[in-house]
């Protein structure tokens, strides 16, 4: 390849229990690596991206998220957004996001009141962001969704605001790709699967990518543009600062 | 009639989210904080014209026994107001 | 508070009998205590000697068991079993019944089963890598029934979500005989290196005894003697105090501290807290080492601060477990459970007394010869009597008793829409099934597979029991349960070679109960000893009684299967238009013990047939041998609704990918075939078949061991015909259209859109 | 000094709990029950010698808006008891 593989941080909670798959995941592209960031640490070990895995940090007690939030290791992933630096949160830790302000909005109850774990179309809305880059506008992703509170819900504005200026990134959709009554798992609001931030290097999503990533195991490959996208754009910004 | 039930876990029941909560307040440096304990609140409204004190009173006890509250584990409380 | 009035207060018969002891089994404590015993070793006695904990009724019959074999690292005996998978991987398997607190209280009982069989496997040193469940209520038609169902498999998500384990298996029937008592048995699994295993056995005087999770409330006590060894009555609701509450957080903290612990080489032994808590924790951990423990009951650390030293000692609090620890590893051990914020509390210490010593503020208030209070519990035989129930002959059919239906299309959706056949999508998509990466086939199939990391190796679980069948026949019914596991792990391609069972049945103190039992018991033994899978672990789970009625017997089996390569496994969807359907074993089949007997006619009764064996044995490794050579596209088993609803099943399937239906159930789209593909069978001539299988209804419906459908691309039926050889097998037709469409001699029985055979099978939710 | 603080759903955000509650109450036979909303109640204890009032309301106020509700979706109120 020529590169030193990029450096992934996933961070562990108390309760994180995708933590491993996140990083299983980042070591089936030759050119990613993975660590692991400690919840009471607040060294990121000069990582190039962060990924806040699935779970129950501290056993969803209170909401989720709102715990985790507080972690000693979540204040340095702030401050590393804020510069810029790559987050991605996944299911427990898209709800972190929300918690902690770096993503608009917050993940209430499905509406269905039980935990749902099942396989979902996911539309690529957008390209322009660094954890879809390596994917087609209109693309259909299929990946499992597992959650207990997955509806997102946002103010109308806000709402609005993250329409027009394209920061909804993923789609519920049927396996034709539209969105249609039955596709969307959780009630969430405007069928949002995944939004990033304004500067869109923050970027969470409820389905569960890096359960696929190996196309022999039942939950397929099509998990893989999103963290190619992430290794691509890291890639990418290393040659153009150097 | 405005109707609100408290729900809360019964003494000497496990109550697993008021001891995490109680176990991180510390680390978001609120100290000196013990006895968390976490249950639920229920705001419902009852529309019934001829409805006596008595007998709401019977409806929403028999309502929180068998859907509002698990007596098993929970125990509950209510208060209704006109409105 | 001094210890004096414990050591004072001297216990009579009369509390004993209150215990549940009886009046013998107070005068054999008495002997060996060597006097009258202070109340807190009583209350020790009363529940290491209680039917859960001392398999009182059970243990001489159990002796029946094949337990060991090459493969077999650890058979019964210790927290779980263990079994060597291949490259340096072993797995660990147990099951654990938690019925009667799961009756009281469905969703915190089923939470809390799951914590405690996961528990069983993590002490070994294994990381638990899969759940099953296997559970029994009464029929859906009551709403108290809904209720349990709902608040159970609540329950089970809630816990086995949390703590990242897939739930990727389980059953669910449903029986009038379990109204009153429900069955959630709780399976767990987990992987371990072979040279990694640890023993809960105590050793080393002066080491340490460590505390290691929850504080102690007074949760479940009298969990073990009053609920799990006493029939439900009247008195359920005084009971109630007593219910757990599951906190997943906490457990799975004690995973990562417990598994670091072990694999650093920490402790010298661990052991969970399961049934009567520290009491019989400790018991078992001196009595296998030969050494004596003391426990400081006052060290323990308490969430409510008035409990009394035997309340503290038979306490059922949930996430605790119990570490040997030497001197120079206490720190280490401080620091990693400080790390995960967990209590660690040294309360004892390991002594060469052999003595159990029971400590409160500097006062001993019990004292115990911890093996024979762990070894020597009463061993109770009741007589057995066959049942007067028992018949030992089929059913004859005739059109008086059994007329016929007019519409078969009409008869197959009704059976596809029966509770007990209809998918239970419901359910598992409340689990988590994918967690950790290893998942290769979700639930809904014949088996659950698991890849192996790092390995082209795999392990395939199942789950199996017919209580009806048991009931009309112990033996025969246990025996088809371990060939039906076995047989579903063979359609899937892995090789069974291990059991773990879980014994449910009614009242042991009645002769027909332990007839029952016995009867099982040598069914398990004589399947197993057939298919070469040991018995490695187990649980028994008697006094499932309500109000005199007994539960239909159900010894539950689940079991392992292995891979060299798992990327040879399939499942049981249709794959291809063409493709030719074969049905392996023979053509017959019997009404007696039926879905269809029940649903059709409202009966259950008949005998069932017995599994032939050697026929079993040749039909599992034919279909592995041709699953290995990459000759079949599908594989399923025939189970309940006979052959026409397992044809039924495999068009289902077909519009699924990877196993999982697609989102919109409405829409199968893209996938492997892209729409659902229906098949063309003919059934052979009446002439043909075996059983009550003359009548058309019955050959499509009737049921019978040792049948397998199986489809091959046309091209590769020879390859498969000498593969197969002399197993008896008959082309029964193509996969074709998007209809399911029946013939015998040449008469159209029916055709079905598989539209509509989904819709029925997915009506389960409609109705909870 | 016992504080209870109460958490309930902000008006015009979707409470699926609620609405299943609301739906299910007729199938139990209990009628003209509308405007469920489900919340929490959290209790705990402070122990501080020497907080004032003012100060004790602060820090609760505080721990309310950064943790114990999700102002985004939440409302919270909150009662101080000597004790
Ligand atoms: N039906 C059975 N078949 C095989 N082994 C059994 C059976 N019942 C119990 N055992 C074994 O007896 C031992 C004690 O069981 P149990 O009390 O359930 O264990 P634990 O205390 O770890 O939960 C275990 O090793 C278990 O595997
Ligand atoms: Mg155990």
């Amino acid at each position: 390849m020529g590169h030193a593989p990029v450096r992934f941080g996933v961070v562990v909670f108390p309760g994180s229990n995708c933590d491993a798959d996140a990083y299983h995941a980042v070591s089936t592209f030759p050119g990613a690596g993975a660590q692991y960031l400690w919840h009471k640490d607040t060294d990121l070990k000069d990582v190039q991206a962060v990924i806040l895995p699935g779970g129950f940090s501290y056993g969803d007690y209170l909401r989720c998220g709102a715990i985790a939030r507080f972690s000693p290791i979540m204040q340095s992933v702030i401050d590393f957004a804020h510069e810029g630096g790559l987050v991605m949160g996944i299911c427990n830790g898209f709800q972190t996001l929300v918690e902690a302000g770096l993503l608009p909005g917050a993940l209430i109850r499905n509406t269905g009141l039980k935990f749902v774990c099942r396989y979902v179309n996911l539309r690529v809305e957008t390209t322009r962001t660094p954890f879809t880059s390596a994917c087609e506008t209109g693309e259909v992703l299929r990946i499992v969704v597992k959650h207990n509170e997955g509806n997102y819900t946002v103010d109308p504005e806000t709402l609005a605001r993250l329409q027009a200026a394209d920061q909804i990134v993923l789609r519920y959709v049927d396996a034709a790709g539209e969105r249609a009554e039955g596709a969307n798992p959780n009630g969430a609001l405007d069928d949002v699967a995944g939004v990033c931030n304004e500067t869109r290097n923050v970027f969470g999503m409820m389905p569960h990518p890096e359960n696929s990533v190996e196309a022999g195991l039942a939950g397929g490959a099509d998990g893989r543009p999103l963290f190619q996208s992430i290794i691509d754009t890291v890639l990418r910004t290393a040659e153009v600062t150097s | 009639m405005n109707v609100r039930v408290y729900v809360t876990p019964k003494k000497g029941i496990l109550d697993p989210q008021g001891a995490a909560v109680e176990r991180s307040l510390p680390n978001l440096g609120f100290s000196g904080v013990s006895g968390v304990q976490i249950g639920k609140i229920i705001d419902l409204t009852i529309t019934a014209d001829d409805l006596t004190a008595e007998a709401a009173h019977a409806q929403v006890d028999e309502m929180c026994r068998r859907l509002l509250a698990n007596p098993i584990i929970e125990d509950y409380t209510f208060t209704i107001s006109e409105g | 508070m001094s210890g004096e009035q414990y050591v004072n207060r001297r216990a009579d018969v009369e509390a004993a009998v209150k215990l549940g002891l009886t009046a013998d089994e107070y005068a054999h404590i008495c002997k060996i205590q060597g006097g009258e015993p202070t109340y807190v070793e009583l209350a020790i006695y009363s529940l290491m000697w209680s039917e859960h904990c001392s398999y009182k009724h059970s243990r001489p019959i159990l002796g029946r068991f094949p337990t060991s074999g090459p493969r077999i690292l650890q058979g019964p005996g210790e927290n779980a079993g263990i079994i060597d998978v291949g490259d340096g991987w072993a797995v660990a398997m147990k099951v654990e019944s938690h019925n009667h607190p799961s009756a009281v209280e469905p969703f915190q009982g089923a939470a809390t089963g799951v914590g405690g069989i996961v528990r069983d496997i993590f002490t070994m040193g294994a990381r638990p890598c899969v759940s099953m469940d296997s559970l029994r209520f009464g029929e859906l038609t009551e709403p108290r029934q809904r209720f349990l169902l709902d608040g159970v498999v609540g329950g089970i998500a809630h816990y086995g979500n949390c703590l990242g384990i897939p739930t990727i298996g389980g059953e669910i029937y449903f029986e009038p005989s379990y109204e009153g008592n429900c069955l959630v048995n709780a399976m767990s699994a987990g992987m371990i290196r072979t040279d990694g295993i640890v023993r809960a056995i105590a050793s080393g005087v002066g080491n340490h005894v460590v505390l290691i999770g929850s504080k102690t409330g007074r949760d479940g006590i009298g969990g073990a003697s009053v609920l799990a060894s006493q029939e439900f009555d009247e008195t359920l609701e005084e009971k109630r105090p007593s219910v757990q509450v599951g906190d997943p957080f906490t457990e799975k903290k004690l995973i990562e501290a417990c598994l670091e612990l072990i694999h650093r080489k920490l402790v010298v032994s661990m052991q969970d807290l399961g049934a009567a808590g520290l009491t019989s924790s400790s018991s078992e951990m001196s009595s296998k080492g030969f050494v004596g423990l003391d426990i400081h009951a006052d060290r323990v650390p308490l969430r409510e601060a008035d409990m009394e030293p035997w309340e503290i000692m038979i306490s059922e609090s949930q996430e605790r477990m119990l570490a040997i620890v030497t001197e120079q590893q206490i720190a280490d051990v401080r620091e990693v459970c400080e790390r995960w914020d967990l209590d660690c509390t040294v309360i004892g210490a390991v002594t060469d007394s052999k003595m159990l010593r029971i400590w409160w503020h500097g006062e001993r208030v019990a004292d115990i010869p911890a093996r024979r209070l762990a070894d020597e519990s009463p061993v109770i035989r009741t007589p057995s009597v066959k049942p007067d129930y028992i018949v030992d002959e089929p059913v004859a059919v005739d059109d008086a008793g059994y007329p016929p239906p007019n519409d078969l299309g009409a008869a197959l959706t009704q059976l596809l829409a029966a509770p007990n056949i209809a998918s239970k999508r419901w359910a598992f998509e409340q689990y988590d099934y994918i967690v950790q990466a290893n998942t290769v086939q979700i639930p809904g199939g014949d088996a659950a597979v698991l890849r192996i990391k790092d390995s082209l190796r795999g392990i395939a679980f199942s789950n199996d029991c017919n209580g009806r069948h048991c009931y009309l026949d112990p033996y025969r019914g246990a025996k088809a349960a371990v060939a039906e596991a076995a047989r579903n792990l063979a359609c899937a391609g892995a090789l069974p070679v291990a059991v773990t069972d879980c014994l449910n049945f009614g009242n042991p103190e009645k002769g027909e109960i332990y007839w029952q039992f016995e009867q099982a018991v040598e069914g398990i033994a004589e399947a197993c000893e057939a298919l070469d899978t040991p018995v490695v672990s187990g649980n028994v789970s008697f006094y499932n009684e309500s109000f005199g009625q007994a539960i239909y017997p159900t010894p539950m089996i689940g079991m392992l299967g292995i891979y060299e390569d798992v990327s040879v496994h399939i499942d049981d969807a249709f794959k291809d238009e063409g493709d030719v359907i074969v049905l392996l074993g023979a053509e017959a089949a019997w009404v007696d013990g039926s879905e269809y007997q029940k649903i059709a006619y409202g009966k259950v009764e008949g005998r069932v047939p017995d599994v032939d064996l050697q026929l079993e044995v040749e039909l599992q490794s034919k279909i592995r041998a041709a699953i290995e050579a990459r000759l079949l596209r599908s594989a399923h088993d025939c189970a309940e609704g006979g052959l026409a609803v397992a044809l039924a099943e495999c068009c289902i399937a077909s519009g699924s990918n990877g196993g999982a239906q697609f989102a919109d159930p409405e829409a199968p789209r893209g996938g492997r075939s892209g729409r659902w593909l229906g098949a063309d069978v003919a059934l052979g001539s009446a002439a043909a078949v075996a059983g009550a299988a003359q009548r058309p209804d019955l050959a499509l419906f009737g049921e019978a061991p040792s049948r397998v459908i199986v489809t091959v691309a046309a091209e590769l039926l020879g390859p498969l015909d000498e593969v197969l050889g002399g197993l008896p097998h008959r082309v029964l037709g193509r996969v074709t259209g998007t209809d399911l469409r029946c013939t015998m001699g040449g008469k159209e029985l029916f055709t079905v859109p598989v539209g509509e055979l989904h819709s029925a099978y997915e009506s389960l939710p409609e109705r909870l």
